[in-house]
């Protein structure tokens, strides 16, 4: 018996949003009389977080803290109307019909403060904590709760906005398939490392080292979530996943989870994750989509590092051990 | 995790006060006390429960259904057949100009997979609704079925789905979206070694830990609120409207909250029949697929099979590259034809390189249909590519990560689909990687850059 | 249809309902008590979302006939805080940010529970084989072995 | 029609119940009630019984008994039964272990069973109200078996002689690719003096492995002496495809991981 050990690498890039563009997003933003800020939207959370960051893009372009921003979302009563959670979107599309729907609100309240404390809103700025400053005399400044109450009772004035992104759909050209699939994109690299057993074809991943160029890292807790998690889908993906084991046959689908088969918490790489981040020309705050790419280079990384390993190319996913056993064999009757 | 600051920090604006801050997530005080709602945690009262009839063969024809015993089955409430649904054949896609409309709701004289819905049973409660359904009587007559695409495509192959009248989407360019750049036959006659190999996937499901599900509750006022667990709202709204030939001013759906999705959930298939259901009924109507439903018949990731050809030269440029795609739609289009062509927009890869051929296909077979998953129409591309990389470098003695180094791409640089790059980040990925993972490589690998070539 | 009457304690408090024969507890929970924080993620007993502790043992309440549960105690995870303080483990759920969905994330601290409850000190293996029945498709695991492991260290501290 | 439940103080009194058609006998739930779950509308009626004989454990002499209601984590942490304690734990997920029966496990499908196939390596008897069985003939006979299991008994392997091993894609808890069990005397000199394997997965049901049994007695356990055993491991066998592993898969590593388990 031999444990044979490998490592291998592997990188790529992703596109930000949907394919040759044409999938809008909505977003409307109102302020409550006390200065609080509404962000209505139909846009889904699946879990990656979107209503956690949209908050964090509201309330960085009005100027006030996350807390003091509200989501309501997927309600198509109330919420505009936004293409879906997929093609990493989310971020990229909601998150700008965000900004534009905030920029818009906090025109409002910022020519509401204007007027409250006599001068231009051109003068004025935020600084982050629910207070709008003068700018070079920050002495001279008013609330962000007093400016809401002043629009809503005293000005009459509505603070609150339209946000609408659209990347104009592009059709590929027939016979040359020119065409613009994205504005952006995300990159990665990964360095896996593995340990093959030789006599059953079991592999253990040992290391991923994994890093991610994402545009911006809008909430860092958050973002290093995603890449964990995918991060471990991608090995699933590598050695474990199929609803169709024998395909093309369509015999023996699994049908629970003990049947489809997923790394558990005793089977984990130790795993690395470095972030850079290049603003994207178009996403908010510099932005891309993050959640997909990142269970991609583990694929290959792990296939590189198991013929590292043993010699023997898998090409056909997941990489079992009933494929690398049968591979190894081949090799040693040549 | 660590961010490294070092790298763009000329592009990038620090110093803002909300972005950039790992805040706590305002969901997770939810979750972790098990009050976040999801869906089905909206509990109504006489609410109905939606059992489908499912085809057991891969492919064949419907001589008759009896639901007359399954009728008189205590607890049923209604049966529901393909003459029940208003606009029974559909596609998704249509609602962005992707037709033809290919797909039953419920199965209209034919089943094309082993698991297509045939018949909806709405009962008082799951068990009733099982044990009807066990009473519906189908005779079918079975009709050959084709599992593997290169079969598929051979002349004389069984003829999978007949909206589409060839086992191929036919799109605008043909048989397969086209890609071409340059000469690759040319690139392929300067090369100093050619590669050419093939890869493939078998389909991949999501598994989310909440399955696809759905509650209607109609509102009296002829709307119905649909508490679903979609990840595109209005998409589904809008193709609910079209199948139920009804306004969408009568929907009103509720959601946004989701127990994980990883692309599972932008089919339209548990709403449309439930809002019927409820429709048809005056009562709730809940649809939440089993876990065995999420697992063989939601759509999955599809198989794919890539065969990629090669040109390379001994200084490791990659000179021609010409990739095939084949996306094993199963037997409906739903997202299928959208991501094969995503692929075509995704060859070759994050590398410049002067001959491009793509042809990317969506197959039907008679298999449960596929769609959208994390990574759609790339996933198993960049296995394909970056594998292929790997045994190029090998194949000329070089260094896997160099040979990447040599040959991506940078700011300016004319991709494939002819569209020049911009904010390229390839190269400085692959140096970090050098540096975490203690796998040198020559310093002017090192001191390139994305932003110029020249750099 | 024949109703059966059960009685149990849910959290503390008492709880008396009628189900159909053969109604899990899971469905007895969600759909008659209103307690919906355990999940039906299966209906086979593969998942553990549906997790809750019953007499002290972790129990798959999909699994589990609610008419076997008379007199028996019942915790779930709705019922951990006390008057709105999170406990340890949900505390240190959010701080290692260790939810994503949150689908899986109260059986998870059902499964987490008791291990502390038996093993206040666990190695990260115990760790690892007290979630060993619970799914999570989201975070890759190692959050929530981190919680866990951190919820533990939070314990220890406070009774030393 | 809901599924009824009948609960009854006596075996006797549920075995009765249970010759009704529909009706099946409620161990743990891991099986019948997920049956139910799924859509299974041929089990109409589920039978208990609460009789206190089911749920002990009684060691003496040697030899234990163990209840046919008692769980996996029972079993896991008693401390007379430490020697096979590891077979034990070695079924499901800590929720799963406190459900899942001794009973029932006689009766689950391979991939599943594992603690069967203890059982059968260590030669249990089986009981029931008809009376007592050979556990390999039980489990011939298990589907058409009718009678609720009462207890199973063996002689209690000393920890040194008993070895268990599973096999499994998923780290720490997933179904088996294979499991095997052996109880192993060995003589003063290390030969090995009596043998019995047990496999699982080898077949729809555990199965001993009797060829390789006789290959290694009087044989040491070592590279050289268990060859022979290694090479007949999978006489008579024929393993399940199913969405873990392929039969050829099975086949191929059963020699791998029995040398493995008896060079240990």
């Amino acid at each position: 018996m031999a444990i044979r050990r490998g490592r291998g690498v592997a990188a790529i890039n992703y596109p930000t949003g949907m394919n040759l563009g044409g999938d809008p997003t909505q977003a409307l933003v109102h302020s409550t009389p006390t200065g609080n800020f509404m962000v209505t939207l139909s846009s889904v959370d699946l879990g990656q977080g979107l209503k956690q960051i949209m908050a964090q893009i509201c309330a960085e372009t009005i100027g006030v803290p996350t807390d003091r921003v509200i989501i309501d979302t997927a309600d198509t009563d109330t919420g505009p109307h936004c293409m879906g959670t997929f093609a990493s979107r989310g971020t990229h599309r909601a998150g700008n019909a965000v900004i534009q729907a905030a920029k818009e609100a906090r025109q409002v309240m910022l020519e509401v403060a204007a007027e409250e404390l006599e001068v231009n809103a051109s003068d004025l700025e935020t600084d982050g904590e629910g207070n709008i400053l003068v700018k070079g005399a920050p002495q001279k400044s008013i609330s962000i709760f007093d400016v809401a109450l002043s629009a809503h009772f005293k000005r009459g004035r509505s603070i609150s906005g339209r946000g609408m992104f659209l990347i104009p759909r592009s059709y590929p050209e027939k016979e040359t398939g020119a065409m613009k699939p994205s504005t952006c994109y995300a990159h990665a690299c990964t360095v896996a490392e593995v340990e093959v057993d030789d006599e059953t074809g079991e592999v253990t991943v040992l290391t991923v080292k994994n890093i991610f160029e994402i545009g911006r890292a809008l909430n860092p807790r958050m973002v290093e979530q995603q890449l964990v998690g995918g991060s471990w889908m991608g090995i699933s993906h590598a050695l474990y996943e199929t609803t169709e084991p024998y395909y093309p046959n369509r015999d023996h689908g699994g049908t629970d989870f003990n049947q489809y088969l997923m790394p558990g918490p005793g089977d984990l790489a130790e795993t690395e994750i470095i972030v850079l981040e290049r603003p994207s020309a178009d996403g908010p705050y510099g932005a891309k989509g993050p959640g997909e790419m990142c269970a991609n280079p583990q694929i290959p990384a792990v296939a590189n590092a198991v013929f590292d390993a043993v010699g023997v190319r898998i090409d056909t996913l997941p990489i079992t051990p009933e494929r690398i056993l049968r591979a190894l064999k081949a090799q040693s009757a040549n | 995790m660590e961010l490294r600051k070092s790298y763009f920090a000329d592009q990038r604006k620090d110093g803002l006060h909300e972005i950039g801050q790992g805040r706590p997530r305002l969901d997770s005080p939810g979750h972790v006390t098990g009050k976040t709602a999801y869906f089905a945690d909206r509990n109504f009262p006489n609410m109905l429960h939606l059992k489908m009839v499912r085809s057991p063969h891969h492919h064949a024809r419907i001589r008759s259904i009896d639901t007359s015993e399954a009728e008189k089955h205590p607890g049923v409430v209604k049966i529901l057949t393909a003459k029940d649904v208003p606009h029974n054949v559909y596609t998704i896609l249509i609602l962005i100009q992707i037709g033809p409309e290919d797909e039953t709701v419920l199965a209209d004289g034919k089943v094309r997979w082993k698991g297509e819905a045939v018949v909806a049973v709405l009962a008082e409660t799951e068990r009733a609704a099982q044990e009807a359904a066990a009473k519906i009587k189908v005779d079918y007559e079975v009709l050959p079925a084709v599992f593997d695409m290169e079969e598929a495509l051979k002349p004389g192959a069984p003829l999978v789905n007949e909206y589409h009248g060839q086992n191929y989407y036919l799109y605008d360019s043909g048989e397969c979206r086209k890609v071409r750049f340059g000469d690759v036959e040319a690139g392929f006659a300067e090369a100093d070694h050619i590669l050419e190999q093939s890869y493939q996937s078998s389909p991949i499901e999501h598994a989310p830990t909440e399955t696809t599900g759905c509650v209607v509750v109609p509102e009296g006022n002829d709307r119905f609120t649909c508490y679903t667990n979609t990840q595109a709202m209005f998409f589904t709204l809008d193709n609910a409207s079209i199948i139920l030939q009804m306004p969408g001013s009568k929907l009103h759906f509720v959601g946004g909250t989701v127990g994980g999705g990883f692309g599972g959930k932008v089919d339209v298939i548990v709403e449309p029949i439930a809002i019927l259901g409820a429709k048809l009924t005056g009562r709730p109507v809940c649809f939440i697929y089993s876990r065995e439903e999420e697992m063989q018949i939601s759509s999955p990731r599809a198989a794919e099979k890539v065969v990629i050809k090669d040109g390379v030269m001994k200084d490791g440029r990659i000179v021609a590259r010409k990739v095939t795609g084949y996306t094993d739609a199963g037997a409906y289009s739903r997202h299928s034809p959208y991501g094969a062509q995503k692929g075509a927009a995704h060859y070759p890869g994050p590398y410049t390189i002067p001959n491009v051929w793509i042809d990317t296909y969506c197959v039907y077979t008679n298999r449960t249909p596929s769609s959208a998953m994390r990574g759609f129409g790339v996933t198993i591309g960049d296995f394909a590519l970056e594998v292929q990389m790997d045994k190029l470098a090998r194949l000329i003695g070089m260094d896997p990560l160099e040979f990447r180094f040599i040959n991506a791409y940078r700011d300016g640089d004319m991709k494939a689909h002819r569209q020049p790059t911009e904010g390229a980040a390839l190269i400085e990925c692959m140096q970090e990687a050098s540096r975490a993972a203690d796998w040198p490589v020559a310093e002017k690998f090192m001191a390139m850059s994305s932003y110029t070539k020249g750099a | 249809m024949a109703k059966v009457p059960v009685q149990f304690t849910l959290n503390g408090s008492e709880k008396a309902e009628f189900v159909e024969g053969g109604t899990t507890l899971l469905h007895a929970l969600r759909d008659k008590i209103g307690d919906t924080s355990p999940k039906g993620g299966c209906h086979q007993g593969t998942c553990g979302a549906c997790s809750v502790i019953i007499d002290g043992e972790l129990k798959l309440s999909c699994l589990t006939l609610a008419e076997t549960c008379g007199g028996t105690d019942i915790r779930t995870t709705s019922g951990l805080a006390e008057a709105g303080v999170l406990h340890p483990l949900q505390r240190a759920f959010l701080d290692a940010f260790a939810t994503q969905c949150g689908f899986c994330t109260p059986g998870m601290i059902m499964a987490a529970k008791v291990l502390l409850d038996h093993t206040p000190n666990p190695s990260r293996d115990e760790v690892v084989e007290a979630l060993s029945g619970n799914i999570c498709r989201c975070t890759g695991y190692e959050p929530i072995i981190q919680a866990v492991l951190t919820a533990a260290r939070a314990n220890s501290q406070n009774a030393a | 029609m809901a599924l009824a439940l009948q609960t009854f103080p006596t075996v006797r009194d549920a075995n009765a119940a249970l010759k009704a058609a529909g009706t099946r006998y409620l161990g743990g739930g891991t099986l019948v009630v997920r049956a139910a779950n799924e859509g299974d509308v041929l089990v109409s009626s589920l039978v208990r019984s609460t009789d206190p004989a089911l749920s002990g454990i009684a060691v003496a002499d040697g030899r234990a008994r163990i209840g046919a209601s008692v769980t996996m984590a029972a079993i896991a942490r008693h401390p007379e039964l430490g020697a096979i304690a590891k077979a034990a734990r070695a079924v499901g997920g800590p929720a799963i272990r406190n459900m899942a029966t001794v009973g029932g496990n006689l009766f689950a499908p391979a991939p599943y069973g594992d603690f069967a196939v203890t059982l059968l390596a260590l030669d249990a008897t089986v009981s029931t109200d008809d009376g007592e069985l050979p556990i390999g003939d039980f489990l011939a006979k298990r589907d058409d078996n009718h009678a609720i299991v009462t207890s199973v008994s063996f002689a209690l392997p000393k920890a040194e002689s008993f070895r268990f091993l599973k096999v499994s894609r998923v780290k720490p808890k997933g179904v088996s690719v294979l499991s095997i069990a052996a109880a192993l005397e060995q003589a003063g000199d290390g030969a090995v003096s009596s043998a019995r394997i047990a496999l699982g997965c080898m077949a729809d049901r555990p199965m001993r492995a009797r060829a390789a049994e006789k290959a290694l007695i009087g044989k040491r356990l070592d590279r050289d002496g268990i060859a022979a055993a290694l090479a007949a491991a999978g006489e008579g066998t024929s393993p399940i495809t199913d969405p873990i592993a392929s039969a050829w898969y099975r086949a191929e590593v059963l020699p791998v991981h029995l040398g493995r388990l008896l060079l240990t």
